[in-house]
């Protein structure tokens, strides 16, 4: 037991970054004044490490302690792994008046009554989001501390993210999560990225979306740059149009970071100079992923600055508009062949 | 389709307009700011990211005195957007009025049959072809003062000259070698 | 970079034998004055707009498997060199011994060869790799590789290689080949890996040994997609199982589209947009199996617009980076990997093509 | 004319051109500041007659105004014809337009602040966008907008309504088909609730710093406080619970405390307990403040 933890802290020190050990240990809380004092941060890494853990043996740190550490450092830092969204499904009747107490309880005893070697752990964060630490283990084995499972899930909305959750386990999750939060069914939301905070924005619709009002939209008024007087642009009111369809399209102001898009396209091939191709039966298949450092401002200036044809196809808005980005696009009735495409789920 | 005339308005005292054209709308912007620089004549720039202009600034648009392509090599359709804009201008504009400007032409992964192209266009038309550096101030300012010698006289600003006198010039021709290898 | 055309006088003309024109350049050049439209964008001019579709070649039968195997497995750095003065393929041997003095002596400078961890001596070993060339006046394929002995490493343990390059010359244009003096051997493609200051140590040797120049052999937009083109039509005799295009957007953050076509469809495609064989009508046997330039446009055209129909967004705005099939992948900045032998000879020659548009005339 | 042997003819040529380019430039500056002045002189007097006529217009609108509240027909004519009108009686129509097109937009807002919606059509009225602006005591919070596409039927293509209020629910239980106003007004009554709550919570947080929120959700439909009773060092744990998710009055109050298991039977408490229902809570928390039930 005290050499798992002493690994276990050992692996969480290794993945924090020198400069932030200090502040992570301090958030932390377990360490006193003078211990925390005792400690040199501007040595190197490894002897701090090894300071703490001469540390963790005396105190006689338990694993509890330890998790804690990992479990702050995580919520400060969540942009470490890939994050996965599930949306629940059907809600119950009593659904909107779950509350956190209940709902501890609730996932503790549905788990446990699935696997009988489980290590949990919640917390309330100050944004109101209840993050759970999940380290399975099974039957004959004890929990993994190694590889926990982590899961943020805001109270009263249908979306839960979770991050390394391994196939196996992923069923005993899914129910446990229905059942107390009081939903019937759980379903992927094709929605995934390395930054949390982006993919919730997007899904909690907490970004700037643009809307036609009758007020004089903040956006004209941003695009009138001051211009020399002898410099008149000839297609100013397109390039306004453009960028306000844009907009529309992916939302205005700074933009939720997700970094990619895939979209696995299997639609007939359909071109009028290529006849032959046109006429063949079978699908054109093939996957496009869009990738950038922050995909949905890229796609907007895409649309506005005219390298994608305006109104925007809702295959890209989809992203935006309905929070995913994971799609299947087939042709829906394969008789009309003036029916557009929709993206359907997977 | 509305064709752009060169002749269709009086032109104003002491003025030269130009028209720049240009897919990416990214470089035009510097080089308009360099242009009306200029205190000699007042030179009046009108943008546009291609062709033909819009019908409602007719009235109050001037006389277009020279109309430039901005070409970035690094892209395709820059150059694609660039021919199809060509066929909404009047014929009279292409005795001297018209030159283009390639941009990137340095850049190693751009492909050579890119430039011949741009080149062969350019001479199919009689029409001088200018290389720009688009990243650096200077080179901005060297761009601007290039095309302000043309225009001075495609204005009818310079005295003695005209500009299909001038084109004759400067106009682009294609290397007679342009469609063999190099060697031989 | 140099533009060749403006280089014309950097080299003495009197030292250039004039050759009449081949027949295949008498091809493309009324081919494109016939051509009168604007419309097909690009025209080429260097570049071949027509060649030899890839046969696959029994090289395994050929060349030494050990040395195969190395060039199949790695990620090559491309370079383009100049041909080399008073290079001898005989005299490899002492090549090596000079080589390894001269890295020997870099590094007694302090000079740029610090690969990591190395304690110890390098050896250099030039060796022909036989079975290689294609046509009579391609010079044999030369392979250097630089092995490190470690200071303190057991007898018996053999010297690991920490780099290699392979200076190659397929199919080279012979009337280029011809036109060159007697005295140089011209070998220019040099594909290299291993550690950046060995790379500029064996260049600066070559340099002053055989006065030459190294420059960086960048892949074009055009060559990229020849690759395409030439990949997808082995289709039939070995699967590429997936065609991969990376594109680059010009926008703000830049936007990169990783456009992944299935191989078969990819290839149906292809076999969509090739000329009938029967309505050219040349009965040439040469001509049976070429691929056109335009093909290769057509091809590219129908899977832009393929893209263009769903996502309403030009491709061609953007800026080609890297292709790659089961085959291989190159990217353009000058990466290349060739990952089926079959197909090696018919890759080499496409980019040995494009290093002899680098050389001076 | 030393520098010129120094650095050779061209150079100094060069420098010369350079000098003569500033010398045009500096020329070129004056005159723009010049036109600066004469511009800025234009603006000042367009500014003054704006000014004037501003107030012209004032004095219409009063004339207007009065005229509307005494509903008169013939009273119109009068003003009409009479008064101040006659000063300038070429822009009077025009004057007259503007103060009713003031007066209408005056109107709109007073619709919107007695709980219309803003609806705006667009590409070519095959989609509108209706805005719920939320507000709480007279104070305008968060505007949230739904966007319907008409055809083929009337469906909600986008919104930015937090994920949990239930849209979606909401619009199958109304009659989106036929009317569209009754699904707008549940669905604002549930804005409002929201916002509500959110307001009363940022409101407790600010002003009772003696008060400790130990639990709420995104929702605001649950909250629960540490009370402290002032003097005897005794906490009281107070949950409110909001089931009705339209209102921003709680459906449910319950006190507990640890040291006195008596107290929430008290008649004071209980007494609490009423004014915590009647109450919004920021306010509630101020009255028991005042009489000294908590600290």
């Amino acid at each position: 037991m005290g050499d798992s933890t002493k690994s276990l802290l050992q692996r969480i020190i290794r993945r924090i970054p020198s400069r932030a050990i200090e502040s992570t240990l301090r958030k932390w809380g377990r360490l006193t004044a003078e211990q925390l004092q005792s400690i040199d941060f501007t040595q190197p890494k490894w002897t701090v490490t090894q300071e703490l853990l001469d540390m963790c043996e005396e105190g006689n740190w338990t694993l509890k302690f330890i998790t804690e550490l990992e479990m702050s450092y995580i919520i400060d830092n969540p942009n470490q792994g890939m994050w996965y969204a599930y949306q629940l499904m059907n809600p119950e009747d009593d659904a909107n008046s779950v509350e956190l107490t209940q709902f501890k309880e609730q996932f503790k005893s549905h788990l446990k009554q699935l696997v009988r070697h489980i290590s949990l752990k919640m917390k309330k964060h100050t944004d109101e989001a209840v993050w759970i630490r999940i380290a399975w283990g099974d039957r004959f084995f004890q929990p993994n501390h190694m590889k926990p499972t982590y899961a943020v899930h805001y109270l009263q909305t249908p979306y839960v993210f979770v991050t390394s959750l391994t196939s196996k386990h992923k069923p005993l999750f899914s129910q446990a999560m229905t059942l107390s939060t009081r939903y019937q069914a759980i379903k992927d939301a094709n929605l995934s990225g390395r930054n949390l905070t982006a993919i919730r924005d997007l899904l909690m619709r907490q970004f700037q979306q643009a809307f036609p009002t009758k007020h004089p939209s903040p956006l004209a008024e941003r695009n009138q740059t001051v211009s020399h007087p002898r410099i008149e642009k000839e297609q100013d009111g397109n390039a306004a149009n453009r960028l306000e369809l844009a907009c529309e399209a992916f939302g205005g102001g700074t933009l939720p970071q997700l970094q990619s898009a895939v979209y696995k396209l299997e639609t007939k091939f359909r071109d009028q100079t290529n006849k032959a191709m046109t006429e063949r039966e079978e699908s054109f298949k093939c996957i496009v992923k869009f990738a950038s450092t922050n995909l949905l401002e890229s796609l907007r200036h895409c649309a506005s600055s005219g390298f994608a044809s305006t109104p925007v196809t809702p295959l890209l808005s989809s992203i935006s508009l309905k929070g995913k980005n994971y799609f299947v696009i087939t042709d829906n009735s394969p008789g009309a062949a003036s029916q557009p495409r929709r993206a359907q789920d997977k | 389709m509305s064709l752009l005339k060169p002749f269709s308005k009086l032109p104003g005292i002491n003025s030269a307009n130009i028209l720049l054209v240009e897919f990416e709308e990214t470089f035009q912007q510097s080089l308009a700011d360099a242009l009306v620089e200029e205190t000699a004549v007042t030179v009046n720039v009108r943008l546009a990211k291609s062709l033909p202009l819009p019908k409602e600034n007719e009235e109050n648009r001037p006389r277009i005195d020279l109309v430039v392509f901005i070409i970035n090599l690094t892209t395709e359709l820059s150059f694609q957007s660039a021919e199809a804009s060509l066929k909404c201008l009047d014929s009279g504009f292409f005795l001297g009025k018209v030159c283009f400007m390639v941009t990137n032409a340095r850049n190693a992964s751009v492909p050579t049959e890119r430039l011949d192209s741009v080149r062969k266009l350019a001479a199919s038309l009689h029409c001088p072809l200018l290389f720009a550096e688009d990243q650096t101030p200077a080179g901005v300012t060297n761009a601007a003062e290039r095309l302000l010698t043309i225009l001075k006289v495609t204005a009818g600003l310079v005295p003695m000259t005209t500009a299909l006198y001038l084109s004759n010039l400067t106009r682009c021709t294609v290397p007679p070698d342009i469609d063999q290898p190099t060697f031989d | 970079m140099e533009r060749h055309h403006n280089s014309v006088t950097k080299t003495p003309l009197d030292r250039v034998q004039r050759r009449s024109k081949s027949k295949s350049y008498r091809q493309s050049l009324r081919s494109c004055l016939g051509a009168t439209c604007l419309t097909p964008a690009l025209t080429t001019r260097r570049l071949n707009i027509s060649r030899r579709a890839p046969k696959s070649h029994n090289i395994t039968e050929k060349v030494n498997p050990e040395q195969l195997a190395l060039m199949v497995k790695t990620e090559w750095q491309l370079s383009y060199v100049t041909p080399l003065y008073q290079f001898r393929h005989t005299q490899l041997k002492s090549y090596s011994r000079q080589l390894s003095a001269f890295i020997a002596a870099e590094k007694q400078q302090g000079l740029a060869v610090e690969v990591e961890g190395s304690h110890g001596s390098f050896r250099v070993s030039f060796s022909v790799v036989q079975g290689m060339s294609e046509a009579a006046d391609d010079a044999e394929t030369v392979l250097i590789q630089i092995h490190l002995k470690r200071l303190f490493s057991r007898q018996d343990e053999p010297a690991k290689v920490v780099w290699s390059g392979l200076l190659t010359c397929i199919n080279g244009s012979p009337d280029y080949l011809r036109s060159l003096p007697k005295d140089f051997t011209c070998l220019p493609l040099l594909c290299s890996s291993g550690a950046e200051g060995l790379t500029s140590a064996v260049k600066s040797w070559f340099q002053q040994t055989f006065d030459c120049y190294f420059g960086q052999l960048e892949i074009s937009h055009t060559s990229l997609q020849w690759m395409i083109a030439l990949w997808t039509n082995c289709q039939t005799e070995s699967a590429i199982q997936f065609l991969k295009m990376i594109w680059t957007l010009p926008v703000v953050p830049p936007l990169k589209v990783t456009y992944t076509v299935n191989g078969q469809d990819a290839w149906e495609l292809w076999s969509s947009v090739r000329k009938d064989p029967q309505k050219e009508g040349n009965g040439e046997d040469e001509d049976e199996n070429s691929i056109d330039i335009e093909e290769v446009m057509r091809f590219m055209q129908g899977l832009k617009s393929h893209f263009y129909r769903h996502f309403r967004l030009d491709l061609s705005a953007g800026k080609l980076d890297q292709v790659s099939t089961a085959l291989g992948s190159a990217k353009c900045s000058g990466m290349i990997k060739i990952s089926n032998s079959k197909y090696m000879i018919s890759t080499l020659t496409l980019l040995t093509e494009c290093a002899l548009l680098k050389m001076p005339i | 004319m030393e520098g010129s042997s120094k650095g050779g003819v061209l150079s100094h040529l060069s420098l010369l051109e350079a000098k003569a380019r500033s010398r045009k430039t500096q020329l070129h500056q004056i005159k723009e500041l010049r036109d600066k002045v004469e511009a800025l002189r234009i603006q000042r007097d367009q500014l003054r007659a704006e000014i004037e006529t501003h107030k012209i217009l004032q004095k219409v609108r009063a004339s207007l105004d009065k005229k509307c509240t005494k509903g008169g027909e013939e009273e119109e004519l009068q003003v009409k014809e009479g008064e101040k009108m006659n000063e300038d009686s070429e822009h009077s129509q025009l004057l007259r337009l503007m103060a009713r097109h003031t007066q209408l937009k005056d109107l709109l807002h007073a619709h919107h602040i007695i709980g219309g919606y803003n609806i705006t059509k667009t590409i070519q009225g095959r989609r509108v966008c209706a805005s719920l602006a939320t507000a709480y005591e007279g104070v305008y919070l968060e505007t949230y907008n739904v966007e319907f596409d008409l055809k083929p039927t009337v469906r909600i293509r986008r919104h930015d309504v937090p994920p949990f209020i239930p849209v979606d629910s909401l619009a199958e239980q109304s009659n989106m088909q036929t009317d569209i106003r009754a699904f707008l007004d549940t669905l604002s009554k549930y804005l409002n609730g929201y916002a509500g709550r959110k307001q009363q919570l940022k409101l407790v947080k600010e002003r009772h710093k003696s008060v400790e929120v130990m639990e709420s959700n995104v929702l605001c439909s649950i909250l629960v406080m540490l009370l402290t009773v002032p003097g005897e060092r005794v906490t009281v744990l107070c949950t409110l619970k909001y089931t009705d998710h339209t209102r921003c009055l709680p459906t449910g109050v319950y006190v507990q405390c640890e040291a006195d298991k008596e107290l929430p039977d008290s008649p004071q408490w209980k007494n609490n307990c009423s004014l915590l229902m009647e109450t919004p809570v920021h306010k509630a928390l101020t009255i028991m403040r005042d009489r000294w039930i908590i600290a």
